[in-house]
């Protein structure tokens, strides 16, 4: 996990302009940060890798493409007597 | 058509030979798929008096897949210039053609491959380099300059744009009047497939890949006109044991054979192996789009704006899907996230020499005659054009390219189904316009850098509507009230019977923009009227496109009835009724096609891929034996129309395309 | 605090493009990212304001400008007897 | 100096009057200050045979306060050119002046005031707008007319870049021919103050505030040149009431007096109220390098970049902190962050109408003849331009503008303390490369988008380096290979004993190099190595540069061996020493403004802050008398550069300068 403390420099309609210690400049959407921030505030971000996400999306990836091919892919018109 | 002199335009130089110099000193500034080719002819009038004359012209498909194929050609020209006196600037000329150069550019190794004739006497090539060095001769500077060839020929000759008469002075022959040099490219294809992304792509594509790029645009192109699936499909495979997303381009081919089931099946495999390869998600996309299951399309077209978030045409999909399921608003947001390619220009033909006025050679090929085409008048066109409303000539929508033209596509679809009121008030709610967010962030200044200030919700839900979207709303508005305009007006004159008259040239704009609008029907309309007075290509062109989408819609209608499979009564009735209608279009189709290769030829261009794909589709209805009967009933032989016409039968015959296998 | 789940579009040298599920693009540095993430990932953002660390920033802050006030404010150098 | 005949060019025109329909035409399309002002002359030859002749030029810092300020000269003008027959073309023509117009630019209101003298006759004046059409003349425009006149002079007017000569058709006059005007200008910049910001700001702001635009760069300028600090102050004190930011300039103005302590309160007071007001930080900062307070320095440099991440200047100024730290990677890190304004020019001068050679009446005036001065043949300059290596004549860098000179002026500090190869090695170490960033990310998306493949950490750790960093590496890479030769041809033929010979333009485009170079000694000797075969403006302008900075680090070191407080006998000889040098520097530096002033003089401009200001120094240093004196003695009465120098010494005396204060 990264986890980093960065300063508010500029607040616009729909960007925030975020710097770091090191003077990183990141572009950051406004609506990404908590009620109540201002120009001038300190945020942490933290960055996680979700892997149990990644695992459900991969899931649900591949459930899709099983079904497209089902749909589209298999010579005979589905049958609805087959499912039985 | 059989080469005459008034199928050959010529530019005389001041020097003779002098443009194969500036040709071969501008090698280094060649972009991507170069100029068209060059042929420089030296010409004398025997009793030698006069100096030698030097003249030049264009081609593009000429074929160059060896020089005894190039000298052949060359030969051909000489002849028919010297075999009798020629028309030139006012009087008869009874030239001899001594000597006929080619010049081609080879976009792979980025040199020019030149083949001199004497005439009479040797044959001889040379390949000259961006340094003006020559290079040694080799089969790959051939097939590479052949490549190149088709490519010009293929990736130009596009219906969407006005690319007829751009350079006036130049010859447009079928690249393909063999299948063995169809097949030739499909070789060509593979030996040079990891060169192509250094020739460059699509202006929309961020970065060329192996599978895009103007190579593979067209090894697709020449596949849909020539029906060689196989040869493809075997060629790809090969590739893709070393390129696995060469997958994408097998899907594709599947796709234009309507081997469904095999492309849905390529298309899973392809992503099983590569999940994020977006290219397939976008196939798989549209193809769900095509069978309406939308929501999953909805979800490929996200996967594939995920796997690649910088370029235009998976954000433009997703946007498209979203306007399909009716959601607005996520669709003018993923509209607003297109990233835009501002400076790309689309690849084009352009002139490499100077050609003034008073030295360009244009003859009026007088084989064919097709009263109103041949009748039409560049300056009176010009004129008409003078006379209008300009702002109805200059309508901003008619000049946008490239994504900005595909951006505002999806803005019009958008407004056809929401209309403008609402459009705007979509736009106010979840865009902060440019002005807007500048006056908000400079008042909020000073303030808000005192950290006083909290920039409230409601402002903070919205994006920052891109400053190009917020001028195709602007450019929008503009189209939509020339067309309300044009229809209230109608009516009110229909409300006082009488009649509402406008010059061909306003019909023409206002059915563009009808057009651009998704009105095709009024459209159509616009067009039909200009055409009562004159031959317009423009609207020849537009349509023919409606003709074509009409045509599609009935045929799947059919398809529909016929697949119900129910015999009774009033299914026979409108099946039947249908077909009436198909008959009556594809008569349509064919009289525009017809004018139109007509007006090519008349401009010295013998192929234009749409024409060949929209007769193909009449020729697969029909049949070739029918369509052919039609056009020698339709045209008395004098018109030369069947002479002109026959070019496209026998390469529909060539290629064993449907409706021509007997 | 804002907790958004985002995926990873692109990684490039210094530069990745992050997604919301609501196709917001976010870019985002590389160098923010934890190890093993690549494109395709799914990461976890959490954005939270850290009125802490204004505090101690404001601090030091004041402090600072009290310091050269100090220095360079008062009209007479500062002489170090007057210190005692 | 007294307006002569010989000090006015002027241009004919086609049709008398026209240059004000023309300018009127374009008022509309005037940006932030506007064009310089506009007089045009109608002139007749007595006898009525011929036509009227129209003719016009342009001036900057004429006084516009009133119409008959402005009737004044224009009177003064006719009557110089109507009082004896006047060198025109060749010939002596007697002409009277009947009609002399003057326009001049109102950026506030965005309008023309006209003011027409008929001769003899009445005076008029009108108001014209955008639209062409007239408006009530008011005070508020006559305050803004003036206003925007004065702006035009003094920020236009710089030693930065090559300005003398821009318009050659123009009269450059002193705008504070009186104490008067200078206050009144004080005045005007209180009651325009809230609309400065839509006058424009220089190029490096991105966004133009209150308290940074051009009126207040005006302002500053202003009071710098005449020390009216108390009666800006008391303005700004004033204007603080309402708007906090402004407390930036009472810092600036404090400063500039001298008033450190005061200054320094008043910055603390101003952050106490607004902690982030990146101006303030600035200011913080710069004066704490000053002092040699680096850690403290840095600390406000990053709260200002903190406070305003969009601006240039503050990353600057960060960028040279870290520097002055010797911290070069983070030093090149944050000039790799600095936003780039690549489209923003900075104000100048534009010529308004056509001035065709064959109609430009340029008169040599003969009232200052300093002899090699007047000599210099600009044609012989273009040839020996021409004749010299293109290479050194086109040195890019010599072309950067506003923000990328300024971060090429820190690049060429950082190389200046490292070496090129040191800084090639730390740009190899934290950058990567534009071309390196493609063909990795290219070469990765495939894999990497199958998720196969982790970035290296190496690879990660590095910032991109801008394209603009980047290139201006390469343009540096130019001047250091000039740089380096140059030195190694030196050294050869100081070794052989050999002269080593350069055309005075080769010594100038080298003395620029060695300059941006940060090599001042070394720029010197070719400056001087020039000026030692004629005279060259740039040479002498920047060897001017170079001499003040070496009398203001005598006069450090003076300051400090004298506030050391011990008077043993080494520190009285080196206090003699510094004085001894001193008072040659300020020969040379007097020497210098002489050849510069009557340069400008010679081409129509009686008015340049920067030598106003560098003479001032010397007059400080070495008291006024003493400096007429010298001046004096130096050049012969009939040169006419008493006369000439006399109008600045009038300026010192007028306001009461340091040295001049009796």
């Amino acid at each position: 996990m990264v986890e980093v403390s960065l300063t508010v420099g500029k607040l616009d309609a729909s960007l925030a302009l975020l710097l770091t210690k090191d003077h990183h400049l990141i572009e950051f959407p406004t609506i990404l940060l908590p009620d109540g921030v201002n120009a001038g505030s300190v945020v942490t971000i933290k960055c996680e890798q979700d892997l149990e996400q990644e695992k459900e999306e991969k899931r649900i990836f591949q459930e899709t493409q099983d079904k497209i091919l089902e749909l589209f892919g298999t010579n005979e018109p589905k049958a609805p007597v087959l499912k039985l | 058509m059989i080469t005459s002199q008034r199928s050959i335009p010529e530019v005389k130089e001041d020097t003779p030979g002098s443009c194969l110099d500036e040709r071969a000193a501008k090698i280094r500034t060649f972009q991507e798929l170069g100029p068209p080719d060059l042929v420089s002819l030296t010409k004398v009038l025997p009793g030698g008096k006069t100096p030698e004359l030097g003249t030049f012209l264009y081609y593009t498909g000429l074929d160059n897949s060896s020089s005894s194929a190039v000298a052949a050609h060359l030969n051909q020209i000489a002849n028919t210039i010297s075999q009798e006196p020629q028309a030139w600037f006012g009087k008869y000329k009874h030239f001899k053609v001594t000597k006929a150069i080619y010049a081609s550019y080879d976009a792979f190794s980025q040199v020019d491959v030149v083949v001199t004739c004497h005439l009479p006497g040797a044959v001889s090539t040379y390949v000259i380099d961006g340094r003006g060095e020559h290079v040694q001769e080799t089969d790959r500077i051939w097939l590479g300059v052949f490549a190149s060839s088709v490519m010009r020929s293929l990736v130009t000759t596009d219906d969407e744009e006005e690319q007829v008469n751009a350079i006036v002075e130049s010859r447009a022959l079928d690249p393909f009047s063999s299948p063995d040099l169809a097949k030739l490219f499909l070789h060509a294809f593979e030996e040079l497939f990891y060169e192509g992304p250094n020739i460059g792509c699509a202006p929309e594509v961020q970065t060329a890949s192996l599978v895009q790029n103007y190579l593979v645009d067209a090894l697709l192109k020449t596949v849909e006109l020539t029906g060689l699936y196989d040869e493809a499909l075997e060629i790809l495979e090969r590739l893709r044991t070393k390129e696995e997303s060469v997958v994408a381009l097998i899907v594709k081919v599947l796709l234009l054979k309507d081997e469904e089931v095999k492309a849905v099946k390529a298309l899973y495999d392809g992503i099983q192996k590569t999940p994020r390869d977006p290219e397939l998600l976008l196939i798989e996309s549209q193809f769900l789009i095509k069978k309406g299951k939308l929501t999953l399309a909805l979800k490929s077209a996200i996967d594939a704006v995920n796997s690649a978030p910088s370029e235009f045409n998976y954000w433009a999909n997703l946007s498209k899907v979203y306007l399909e399921l009716g959601d607005i608003e996520q669709s003018l947001f993923t509209l607003n996230s297109c990233p835009m390619a501002a400076f790309k220009e689309k690849y084009h033909l352009k002139r490499l020499l100077l050609a003034p006025a008073d030295k360009v050679h244009l003859p009026l090929p007088n084989d064919v005659t097709l009263e109103d085409v041949v009748a039409l008048d560049t300056n009176m066109v010009a004129q008409e054009h003078r006379s209008i409303d300009q702002a109805l000539a200059n309508l901003p929508a008619a000049k946008l390219k490239t994504t900005l033209a595909k951006a505002y596509n999806i803005l019009t679809e958008i407004v056809h189904r929401t209309g403008w009121e609402a459009l705007l008030k979509y736009r106010a709610r979840i865009f902060v316009m440019e002005e807007e967010y500048r006056s908000k962030s400079t008042s909020q200044t000073n303030i808000a850098e005192n950290g006083n200030v909290n920039a409230d919700d409601g402002f903070k839900q919205k994006r920052l509507c891109e400053r190009w979207l917020d001028n195709l709303f602007m450019i929008l508005y503009d189209d939509l009230k020339t067309y309300t305009m044009w229809q209230a007006e109608l009516i009110h004159f229909q409300a006082q019977r009488t009649v509402y008259e406008k010059l061909p040239i306003e019909w023409e704009y206002l059915g563009m923009c009808a057009f651009r609008l998704h009105h095709y029907k009024e459209a159509s309309v616009a067009f039909q009227n200009a055409l009562e007075t004159r031959f317009a290509p423009v609207c020849t062109r537009n349509l023919l496109k409606y003709y074509l989408l009409e045509a599609q819609g009935l045929q799947k209608q059919a398809l529909h009835s016929g697949a119900n499979g129910s015999a009774d009564q009033a299914s026979v009735e409108s099946a039947h009724q249908i077909e009436r209608k198909l008959d009556n279009l594809d008569n349509l189709i064919l009289e525009l096609i017809v004018k139109l290769t007509a007006w090519n030829h008349r401009w010295y261009s013998e192929f234009a891929p749409y024409l060949v794909k929209a007769l193909g589709t009449v020729v697969e209805r029909e049949g070739l034996v029918k369509v052919e009967n039609e056009i020698s009933a339709g045209y008395a032989e004098e018109t030369g129309v069947a002479a002109m016409m026959n070019d496209y039968f026998q390469f529909f015959k060539l290629f064993n395309r449907p409706g021509a296998d007997s």
